[in-house]
C-alpha cells in the first residue's frame, strides 16, 4: 500500500461543473496517488461521470484546479488528456467492435513507414501492449469476435498503450463475470505495483474489498469524503453512499407511514426467475394492495428485475405467475394487456414523448391498449388529462403545454398518469423519485399509498431507503444481481437493508 | 457454443463453395487466354443463334435511344419487324436515354462478333472513341436517324436519316407561307444537345432570316415529352406576352400534342387561334389535323427498317454506299390528314 | 472458445466474388466467345467512370454518410472541361486540375456543412446534386465534343496499351485501376483511411478514442468529391466530350456497386476491393443482358434484386455477429 | 424557465406554419412586384384559369406524395421510391384501359393497390427485416422504373379514354381535378391521421421509438400503415401524371419527384428526424417548390438551370433547422455587440 508521505499523483481542488439547470459537481476536491487503486463511489447523480468527464478533456470546467505530478493541466480533449497521461477505459467498451484487436489498440498512433501503416509493427506493438495486461490472443481478429472481457482488456491496453500515469475504469467489471473479474483485478494490482495510479468507479462492494486502497464517496455533485478501505467498514461505506447518517440511522426508531397490511390476493409470484448474465434468480411475491420495495445498490439488478417483469428483456430461467396463472411475458404490450405498467428510471429516454403535450403523454398507453382504430374521443382525452392534472397536481399551464416544458418531478407524474390511466393491476415504479424536488417527492409518497389502499399492487424502486423504508411493507434487497434477502416486520430498517446490502462478511 | 457452430459450418460452406467457384473462374480466365477472340467471322454469334443453318445468318447489332416518343416507338417495331422479316438476327439494346448504356452495348456488340452495328445516337458528340474501336473491328457502322459530330466520316459507312436542317426549314417555308410572313412564335425545342433540337432550330431559323415578319418571343426546351412540353406551354400561355402568340413551333408532335392540351385549357382553340407546326407525322399528329387542332405536321420517317437492311446487305455485299441516305418525307396538312390517317403506320 | 474460422464481416465479400465469378462462368459457358480478352477489357473500360466514382462513394458509405451529389459532379467537371478546352483553349491538363480542384472543394463545402452544423448528409449532398447539375446547364447547355489532339491522339491513342491487333487497354480503365491501387493503401494504410473505418464503426467511441472526428468526416466528403471530379475527367476520356446532362443517377449505380461490394450502408465495415468487384457484377449484368438480348430494362431489375439480395445477406450477418456477442458475453 | 414560453393551446392547425408560409408569402411577393400578370386570374371556359391555377395544379402531385411522405418522415424514415412507384401504377392504368371490358373503377383500384402494395413491400422491409428505410426504398427506386419498363414493354401507351383523361384533366367547380383530388387527399389523411390514433402513434413513434415500444404502442404496425400509406399515394400521384397527358412514359414518370416531396416536407416544417409533423405544412412547402418552378419559367430561366435555386432553398431550410446553426448564430450575436 501507498505510503502517506508520497505526493499525490492527481490533485484536484475546488472543481465545480454546471450544465443548465443543473449543478453538477460543486467545489470537489479528489486525489490520486502513485501506485494506488482508488475509487470513486456514489449513487446515481453523484457526479462520479461528470467527474471523469472534466478530468478526460470531454468538458471543460467552471472552477478548480487540476494538477498532475505536481503540474497544472487542463485538457481540452481526450487527446490532449492522453497527451499528459489520463488514460480512460468506459463503461460501455468504447472501442470500434468491427477493427482487429490490434488497430483498437493503435487506432489513431498507428506505427507507420514511410507515411504508411505498419500492419506487422502494429501487430508487434498490440501483442506487446496485451502483453502488459497478461493477454495472449490473436490481435489481428476483430474485436466483435472476442468476449467482453477480453475487450475490456483491450480497451485497458489501449489506454495503457500510452505512456499512462493515470488510469480511469469507469465501472470496468460491470459486463464481467466473478473470473473475469479476477483476471482484470490480478492486472490492476501489477499495474498498481508499477506505480500508476488508477481510478475505478464501480458499484461494487465486494470488488471495492478486494482491490481498491482509497475510497472517495461523492453525493448529488459534492464531496461526502475520502476514506482508507482497510479503516471504512462496509455498512458506513453504504450509508454514507446513499446519505444516511450512520449514527442517525442506528437511533431512529422505524418510521411507519401507514403501510397497512394487504388485502387482496397474491397477484404476482416469481419463482427462481431471472436471466443469466443480466440478473440471478429471484424469488419472491407480491399481493394486491401491497408495496413491496427493491432495494440495492446502483446495479445490483433492481431495474434489470423490474425489466425482465415487464417483458422488455426475456427471462431465461423460472417462472412467473399472475394472479395464479403461470406467465410468459415478452413484450410490453402485452405485459400492459395483463395489467401491468412500468415507469421506468431513464425518464427522458424511456419516459416521455418530450415533444408532444401533457394530454398525448398521457393517453398515450391507454390509447394503444384500445389499438389504432378507436381513438378516445377529445373529450375523454381533455377529462382525463384534466383528472390527472388535478389529482396527481401536476403542474402545467394546461393539457397543452408540450411535456419537455415540464420540471422533472412534473414529467414524473405525466407518466404515472400514463399508467394510471390504463388501471393497472400491478405497478413497478423505477426510481420514481429521482431528481425531483422535496415536495414533489412526498406527494407521490403519498400518492403511493392511496394507490395500495386501492387495492393495487405496486413494486417500489427507489435508492432512497428512507423512501423504500417509509413506504413499504416488504423489501427485497439485491446485491451484485442476486437476491440477498428479503425483509418485513420489525426487520425492515433502514439499519437492516444497510446490512443486508453490505453483506454479511465484513472483512474484505 | 451452438451459434459458433452454425456460423462456422455457414462460413465453411460459403468458403467450400466460393473455392469451387474460384477454381471454375480459374478455368474460365485460362480458357481465355487460350481461345482468344473467335477472330473476326461474319456471323460468329450466328453459329449460336442458327444453329446448323447452312446459310450464314447475318446478325445486327441495333442500340435504340430509348421509348421517349410514340415517334421512337414506330422507328424501334420497323426495325424489329423488318428484321424477321427478312431472317436476319437482331441484337436489340435500348439506352434507357443514357449515352454510357450505348456505348457499353456497341462494346458488347463488337464482342459479340455481330456483322454490322447500327445505332440512333443519343448525343451528338462522344462517340469517337468508341467508333474508332468498332472500325479497329472491322465492323461497318450505319447510323440511323441521328447523325454524329465526327470529324473523320470514314468512322462510318452511311447515316440514314432525315435531314433535320430540311426539316426545319419545311416547317418554317410552311409557317411563312401559311400566315404570309407573319408571325408571333413560341417555340418548344427538343432535348438539350440532342441532334434533332439543334438541326431543327438552325433550319427554322435559317427561314425566319428570310421573313423579317416573323419572330420567335418564347423558346424553352420541352425535352421532347409530352409532360415537358404541356407544362412549358402553359407557362408561355401565363406572360404577359402571350396575347400575341400567334404561332407555336414544335420540335415534335409530343411536344405539340401537349402543348395543344395547354392551349385549349387556356381557353383558345390550337389550329385557329394559335397556328400549331410540328414535326415527325405520328398518328396522334394525324388525329390531331384531322380535329383541327395541329396545322401541319413535317414528316420525319421512322419507317426506316427496310432501308436500314437494304444497307447492311450492300455492305455485307462489299458495295460502298452513299454517306447519306435520304428518307423519304413529306408535308402533311389538315386538308390531307383525313384521309392519310387511315394509312398510317405510327 | 474457438473463435469462428470465417469472421462474419468476410462473408458478404466473399458472396460477392461468388456472384462475380458465377456470372463470369455462366456467360462463358453460354456465349462461345464470352471469355474474350475483349469482353474483359470492355469491363473495365466500359465501367471506369462507374468505378471511379463508386471508390469515392466507398469511403463516404464506410464513414456511415452518403453521397447523392455523384452523378451531377460528373456531368459539371465534363463539360467544364470541355468548355474550357474547346472555347477557351485552355490547356487540357490545365483544365483537368481546375475541374479537378473544384469537385474536390465541393466535396469539402457540403463535408463542412455536414460536419460544423450537424445536416443530414442526404439533405446537404441532395442539395449538392441539384447544385452541381444546375451549374453545369449554366456552363453550357449542351454537350460539346473535345477534339483537342491530347485527348485523340494523347489519352486515347498514345496512353492506350494496345493489347494485341484488335484490343486495346483504353486510358480510362488504367486511370479506374489506378485509383483502385491507390484507394486501397488509403483505405488499409493510412490513418486516414483506418479513422474512416472507426468514425463508420461508433461514431462516439472514434471520439472518446481521441481521434480527430471532424477533420475525418470533412476529409470523406472531400475524398469523394474528389472522385467525382475525377469520375468525370474519365467520362471525358471515354467519349472525348461534355455533357451536362451525363451520368444522371450514377450515384445510385455507385451506391449500388458499394452494396453489392459488401460495405455496410451503415458504415463501418467494407472493403475497397469488394467495391471494384461489385463494378465489374454491375458491368457483367449489363453485358449478359446485351448478350442474352433481353430487355435492358432487367439489368436494374436484377440489380435491384441483387441489391436486396446483399442487404439481406448484410442483415442476417449483422444478426449473427450480435448473437456472436451475446454468446461470448453469457456463453 | 420562463413562463411565455408555455403554450397554454391545443396545437392549432397553423402552429409551425409560419415559415413555411412565411417563405411563400415572400416568393409571391416577389412575383407580384416583378413578374407582370403572375396574379391574372380569369374565367375560361367556366373554369379558372392563371399562374395561381398552374402551381396548385401542377403542384398537385407533390403534394399527394408529400403527404404520404410526411407521415413517412414524421417516424424518422423516408421513402425514396414514390417516383418509380408512380410510374409503375401510371404504366399499369395505361395498360388496363386499353383493354377492352375491363371497368373503369376496377382500373383505378388496381392502380391504386399496386401503389399500396409497393408501399406495403418498402414497409415489410422496415419493419420485419429492420432494414434501413434509405436502404430498403432505394431497392424499388432503382429497380420499379425497370418494372414499369417490362410492363410497357419499352414502349409509349396512348389513349384517349374520357373517363381516365378526365383524373389528370378535368374540371370540376371551376377547379382542375387533380387539386381537388389533393384536396381530398388532405382531408383524407388529416382524417386518417386525427380521427384514429395513427397520428399520435406516428409522432410518438417518431418522437421516442423506444418509450413509445415501452407504452404500448406497436411501432411496427404504425410503420407498416406509413409505408403503405405512402404507396397509395404514388400509386394516385402516378395516375394523375398519366392522365395528364394521356400516355404513359415510364422513363419520366415522377423522375426525381421523390426528392421534390421529401423537400416540400421539411421546407413544411417537419423534421427529418421524426416527430410532429404538419401536413398543411407540406402543402405550403410543396406551393412553395411549385411556385419557384413556375417563377422560373415566368422568368423564361432555362429548366436545366432550375435546380439552382432549389438548392440553394434546401441549404437555406436545413440551416435555419439545424440546432448546430442556431446555437453559432447566437453565439455570433452574443459576441457582437448589439
Amino acid at each position: 500500500m501507498a505510503s502517506d508521505a508520497s505526493a499525490p499523483l492527481l490533485e484536484i481542488r475546488g472543481l465545480t461543473k454546471s450544465f443548465p439547470g443543473v449543478k453538477a459537481l460543486e467545489g470537489v476536491d479528489f486525489t490520486v496517488r502513485r501506485g494506488e487503486v482508488h475509487a470513486l463511489m456514489g449513487e446515481n447523480g453523484a457526479g462520479k461521470s461528470t467527474l471523469i468527464k472534466v478530468l478526460t478533456g470531454v468538458y471543460a470546467p467552471d472552477g478548480g484546479t487540476f494538477r498532475l505530478g505536481g503540474a497544472v493541466i487542463r485538457p481540452a480533449s481526450t487527446k490532449e488528456a492522453e497527451a499528459v497521461g489520463i488514460s480512460t477505459v468506459y463503461q460501455e467498451v468504447n472501442l470500434i467492435p468491427h477493427l482487429s484487436v490490434a488497430e483498437n489498440i493503435c487506432l489513431g498512433r498507428q506505427p507507420t513507414r514511410f507515411g504508411f501503416v505498419d500492419w506487422a509493427g502494429m501487430t508487434r506493438r498490440a501483442v506487446a501492449a496485451l502483453a502488459r495486461v497478461d493477454l495472449r490472443i490473436d490481435v489481428r481478429r476483430p474485436l466483435s469476435s472476442y468476449s467482453i472481457a477480453i475487450q475490456q482488456l483491450t480497451a485497458l491496453a489501449r489506454a495503457l498503450d500510452v505512456s499512462a500515469r493515470l488510469l480511469i475504469l469507469d465501472e470496468p467489471t460491470s459486463s464481467l463475470d466473478a473470473r473475469e473479474v479476477g483476471e482484470l483485478f490480478q492486472v490492476l494490482r501489477k499495474l498498481r505495483a508499477e506505480g500508476l495510479g488508477i481510478v475505478m468507479v464501480t458499484h461494487f462492494l465486494d470488488q471495492v474489498y478486494a482491490i481498491a486502497d482509497r475510497i472517495t464517496v461523492l453525493r448529488d455533485g459534492r464531496l461526502v469524503g475520502e476514506y482508507e478501505t482497510a479503516k471504512l467498514p462496509r455498512m458506513e461505506l453504504v450509508s454514507r453512499m446513499v446519505g444516511r447518517d450512520w449514527s442517525a440511522v442506528a437511533a431512529a426508531p422505524r418510521a411507519v407511514a401507514g403501510v397497512g397490511e394487504p388485502t387482496g390476493e397474491v397477484l404476482l409470484e416469481l419463482r427462481n426467475f431471472g436471466r443469466p448474465g443480466l440478473v440471478g434468480p429471484v424469488d419472491f411475491s407480491l399481493r394486491a394492495g401491497e408495496v413491496m420495495g427493491l432495494a440495492g445498490l446502483l446495479g445490483s439488478g433492481r431495474t434489470e428485475t423490474a425489466r425482465l417483469i415487464f417483458g422488455i428483456e426475456r427471462a431465461r430461467t423460472g417462472e412467473m405467475r399472475l394472479g395464479g396463472r403461470p406467465i410468459k411475458v415478452h413484450s410490453p404490450r402485452q405485459a400492459i394487456r395483463e395489467g401491468l405498467a412500468f415507469t421506468s428510471e431513464n425518464r427522458k429516454l424511456e419516459g416521455i414523448i418530450p415533444h408532444l403535450s401533457v394530454r398525448e403523454n398521457i393517453i398515450l398507453a391507454l390509447q394503444a391498449r384500445e389499438g389504432l382504430l378507436r381513438p378516445l374521443p377529445r373529450a375523454r382525452q381533455l377529462a382525463l388529462a384534466d383528472e390527472f392534472i388535478q389529482l396527481l397536481g401536476i403542474s402545467t399551464p394546461g393539457p397543452e403545454q408540450a411535456v419537455m416544458n415540464l420540471s422533472g418531478g412534473n414529467q414524473q407524474k405525466v407518466l404515472l398518469a400514463r399508467w394510471l390511466a390504463l388501471q393497472p393491476r400491478l405497478l413497478i415504479l423505477d426510481e420514481p423519485t429521482r431528481g425531483i424536488d422535496v415536495g414533489a417527492k412526498a406527494e407521490i409518497e403519498k400518492l403511493v399509498q392511496s394507490l395500495r389502499a386501492k387495492g393495487l399492487a405496486i413494486l417500489f424502486i427507489s435508492s432512497e431507503l428512507e423512501e423504500v423504508v417509509r413506504g413499504c411493507r416488504r423489501v427485497v434487497v439485491l446485491r451484485d444481481r442476486v437476491q440477498v434477502g428479503e425483509l418485513t416486520g420489525p426487520a425492515l430498517t433502514e439499519e437492516g437493508i444497510l446490512q443486508t446490502i453490505a453483506g454479511a462478511s465484513h472483512a474484505p | 457454443m451452438k451459434t459458433f457452430l452454425t456460423m462456422k459450418q455457414l462460413g465453411a460452406g460459403l468458403l467450400g463453395r466460393g473455392g469451387r467457384w474460384l477454381a471454375l473462374a480459374a478455368c474460365g480466365l485460362f480458357l481465355a487466354s487460350c481461345g482468344e477472340e473467335p477472330a473476326k467471322t461474319p456471323g460468329g454469334a450466328a453459329a449460336e443463334a442458327g444453329g446448323g443453318a447452312k446459310k450464314k445468318q447475318i446478325v445486327v447489332g441495333f442500340s435504340q435511344i430509348g421509348a421517349e416518343s410514340g415517334w421512337r416507338t414506330a422507328n424501334t417495331e420497323s426495325i424489329q419487324s423488318e428484321a424477321k422479316k427478312r431472317g436476319i438476327k437482331l441484337l436489340f439494346s435500348d439506352a434507357q436515354g443514357k449515352q454510357e448504356n450505348q456505348i457499353n452495348a456497341l462494346r458488347s456488340f463488337i464482342a459479340q462478333g455481330v456483322d454490322v452495328i447500327a445505332f440512333s445516337p443519343v448525343i451528338v458528340s462522344g462517340w469517337e472513341p468508341v467508333l474508332q474501336e468498332i472500325k479497329k473491328a472491322g465492323i461497318p457502322v450505319v447510323l440511323t436517324d441521328r447523325a454524329v459530330d465526327a470529324k473523320d466520316d470514314t468512322l462510318y459507312a452511311t447515316f440514314i436519316g432525315s435531314d433535320f436542317i430540311e426539316e426545319g426549314h419545311r416547317a418554317g417555308e410552311w409557317l411563312a407561307k401559311a400566315t404570309g410572313g407573319k408571325a408571333v412564335i413560341a417555340e418548344l425545342v427538343g432535348t438539350p444537345g440532342a441532334a434533332p433540337a439543334i438541326d431543327r432550330k438552325k433550319g427554322f431559323e435559317e427561314v425566319l432570316a428570310k421573313n423579317p415578319g416573323m419572330k420567335i418571343i418564347k423558346s424553352q426546351s420541352g425535352d421532347f415529352n409530352r409532360t415537358k412540353g404541356k407544362e412549358v406551354m402553359e407557362a408561355f400561355l401565363k406572360s404577359p406576352e402571350a396575347k400575341q402568340i400567334t404561332a407555336l413551333y414544335a420540335h415534335n408532335d409530343d411536344m405539340a400534342l401537349g402543348a395543344i392540351q395547354a392551349i385549349e385549357e387556356a381557353g383558345l382553340k390550337p389550329g385557329k387561334d394559335i397556328v400549331v407546326v410540328s414535326i415527325d407525322g405520328v398518328r396522334g399528329a394525324f388525329q390531331a389535323m384531322a380535329d383541327g387542332k395541329l396545322n401541319c405536321t413535317v414528316e420525319c420517317n421512322p419507317l426506316i427498317g427496310p432501308q436500314l437492311f437494304d444497307a447492311v446487305e450492300a455492305l455485307l455485299a462489299k458495295k460502298t454506299l452513299p454517306k447519306r441516305t435520304g428518307v423519304m418525307e413529306s408535308v402533311y396538312e389538315q386538308s390531307q390528314a383525313k384521309e392519310a390517317l387511315p394509312n398510317r403506320k405510327y | 472458445m474457438k473463435p469462428p474460422r470465417l469472421n462474419s464481416q468476410y462473408i458478404p465479400l466473399v458472396a460477392t466474388g461468388v456472384v462475380l465469378a458465377v456470372l463470369y462462368v455462366t456467360g462463358g459457358c453460354l456465349f462461345p466467345n464470352f471469355f474474350s480478352l475483349r469482353v474483359l477489357v470492355n469491363l473495365f473500360g466500359g465501367n471506369a467512370v462507374l468505378g471511379v466514382a463508386a471508390i469515392g462513394a466507398t469511403f463516404v458509405i464506410l464513414s456511415g454518410g452518403i453521397d447523392l451529389s455523384v452523378g451531377a459532379v460528373i456531368g459539371f467537371t465534363s463539360i467544364l472541361i470541355a468548355t474550357l478546352v474547346e472555347e477557351h483553349h485552355v490547356a487540357p491538363l490545365l483544365a483537368i486540375s481546375l475541374a479537378l480542384l473544384l469537385g474536390t472543394g465541393f466535396g469539402a463545402g457540403m463535408g463542412a456543412l455536414i460536419q460544423r452544423f450537424e445536416l443530414p448528409p442526404f439533405l446537404v449532398t441532395l442539395a449538392g446534386m441539384f447544385l452541381a447539375r444546375g451549374l453545369a446547364f449554366v456552363v453550357r447547355p449542351d454537350n460539346l465534343g473535345i477534339h483537342h489532339p491530347f485527348y485523340a491522339e494523347g489519352i486515347n491513342h498514345s496512353l492506350a496499351l494496345q493489347l494485341d491487333s484488335r484490343v486495346s487497354w483504353p486510358f480510362a480503365a488504367t486511370c479506374f485501376v489506378a485509383l483502385f491501387l491507390v484507394a486501397l493503401v488509403l483505405a488499409h494504410y493510412t490513418r486516414l483511411g483506418r479513422n474512416i473505418y472507426a468514425l463508420g464503426g461508433d461514431e462516439t467511441s472514434a471520439r472518446l478514442m481521441g481521434l480527430p472526428v471532424a477533420r475525418t468526416k470533412i476529409a470523406t466528403y472531400t475524398i469523394g468529391g474528389f472522385c467525382s471530379a475525377l469520375a468525370g475527367v474519365v467520362y471525358t476520356f471515354t467519349t472525348q466530350n461534355g455533357d451536362p446532362a451525363a451520368c444522371v443517377g450514377k450515384e445510385l449505380e455507385a451506391i449500388a456497386a458499394v452494396v453489392i461490394g459488401g460495405t455496410l450502408l451503415s458504415g463501418g465495415v467494407g472493403f475497397v476491393a469488394g467495391t471494384g468487384m461489385g463494378v465489374l457484377i454491375l458491368g457483367l449484368i449489363q453485358t449478359l443482358i446485351t448478350y442474352q438480348n433481353l430487355n435492358s430494362w432487367w439489368t436494374v431489375i436484377v440489380v435491384g434484386l441483387l441489391l436486396l439480395l446483399f442487404i439481406l445477406l448484410q442483415n442476417v450477418v449483422s444478426a449473427l455477429s450480435g448473437r456472436l456477442d451475446n454468446t461470448a458475453r453469457h456463453g | 424557465m420562463r413562463p411565455e414560453r408555455f403554450q397554454n393551446r391545443p396545437v392549432r392547425w397553423w402552429s409551425g406554419l409560419e415559415w413555411p408560409v412565411a417563405g411563400l408569402a415572400l416568393l409571391l411577393l416577389f412575383n407580384l412586384t416583378f413578374t407582370p400578370g403572375f396574379f391574372h386570374l380569369e374565367l375560361r371556359n367556366g373554369h379558372l384559369y392563371g399562374s395561381l391555377v398552374d402551381i396548385i395544379n401542377r403542384g398537385s402531385p407533390v403534394v399527394i406524395l408529400g403527404l404520404g411522405m410526411t407521415l413517412v418522415i414524421a417516424t424518422g424514415g423516408v421513402d425514396l421510391s414514390v417516383g418509380a412507384v408512380m410510374a409503375i401504377a401510371g404504366t399499369v392504368a395505361a395498360q388496363l384501359i386499353l383493354r377492352p371490358g375491363f371497368s373503369f373503377p376496377a382500373l383505378i383500384l388496381a392502380s391504386l393497390a399496386v401503389g399500396t402494395l409497393a408501399g406495403c413491400w418498402n414497409g415489410f422491409l422496415v419493419t420485419w427485416l429492420r432494414v434501413q428505410p434509405l436502404v430498403a426504398t432505394l431497392v424499388l427506386m432503382v429497380g420499379g422504373r425497370g418494372i414499369a419498363q417490362l410492363l410497357t414493354n419499352g414502349q409509349q401507351i396512348y389513349f384517349e379514354d374520357a373517363r381516365l383523361v378526365f383524373v389528370g384533366n378535368g374540371h370540376l367547380l371551376g377547379l382542375p381535378f387533380p387539386v381537388l383530388l389533393s384536396l381530398a387527399l388532405l382531408g383524407l389523411t388529416a382524417l386518417l391521421t386525427r380521427r384514429t390514433a395513427l397520428g399520435l402513434f406516428i409522432e410518438s413513434v417518431g418522437d421516442n421509438p423506444r418509450a413509445s415500444e415501452f407504452a404500448g404502442v406497436s411501432t411496427r404496425t404504425v410503420k407498416f400503415v406509413v409505408y403503405a400509406f405512402s404507396g397509395f399515394c404514388a400509386g394516385l400521384a402516378g395516375l394523375i401524371d398519366t392522365s395528364n397527358i394521356k400516355s404513359v412514359d415510364a422513363n419520366k414518370i415522377g423522375l426525381t419527384l421523390e426528392l421534390d416531396a421529401i423537400l416540400a416536407v421539411v421546407v413544411g416544417g417537419t423534421a427529418l428526424t421524426g416527430g410532429r409533423f404538419s401536413l398543411l405544412g407540406t402543402v405550403v412547402g410543396a406551393l412553395f417548390i411549385r411556385t419557384l418552378t413556375t417563377t422560373m419559367y415566368a422568368w423564361n430561366v432555362k429548366s436545366d438551370v432550375a435546380p439552382v435555386p432549389k438548392a440553394l432553398a434546401i441549404i437555406a431550410v436545413c440551416l435555419l433547422q439545424s440546432p448546430a446553426f442556431r446555437r453559432r448564430l447566437a453565439a455570433f450575436r452574443r459576441a457582437s455587440p448589439s
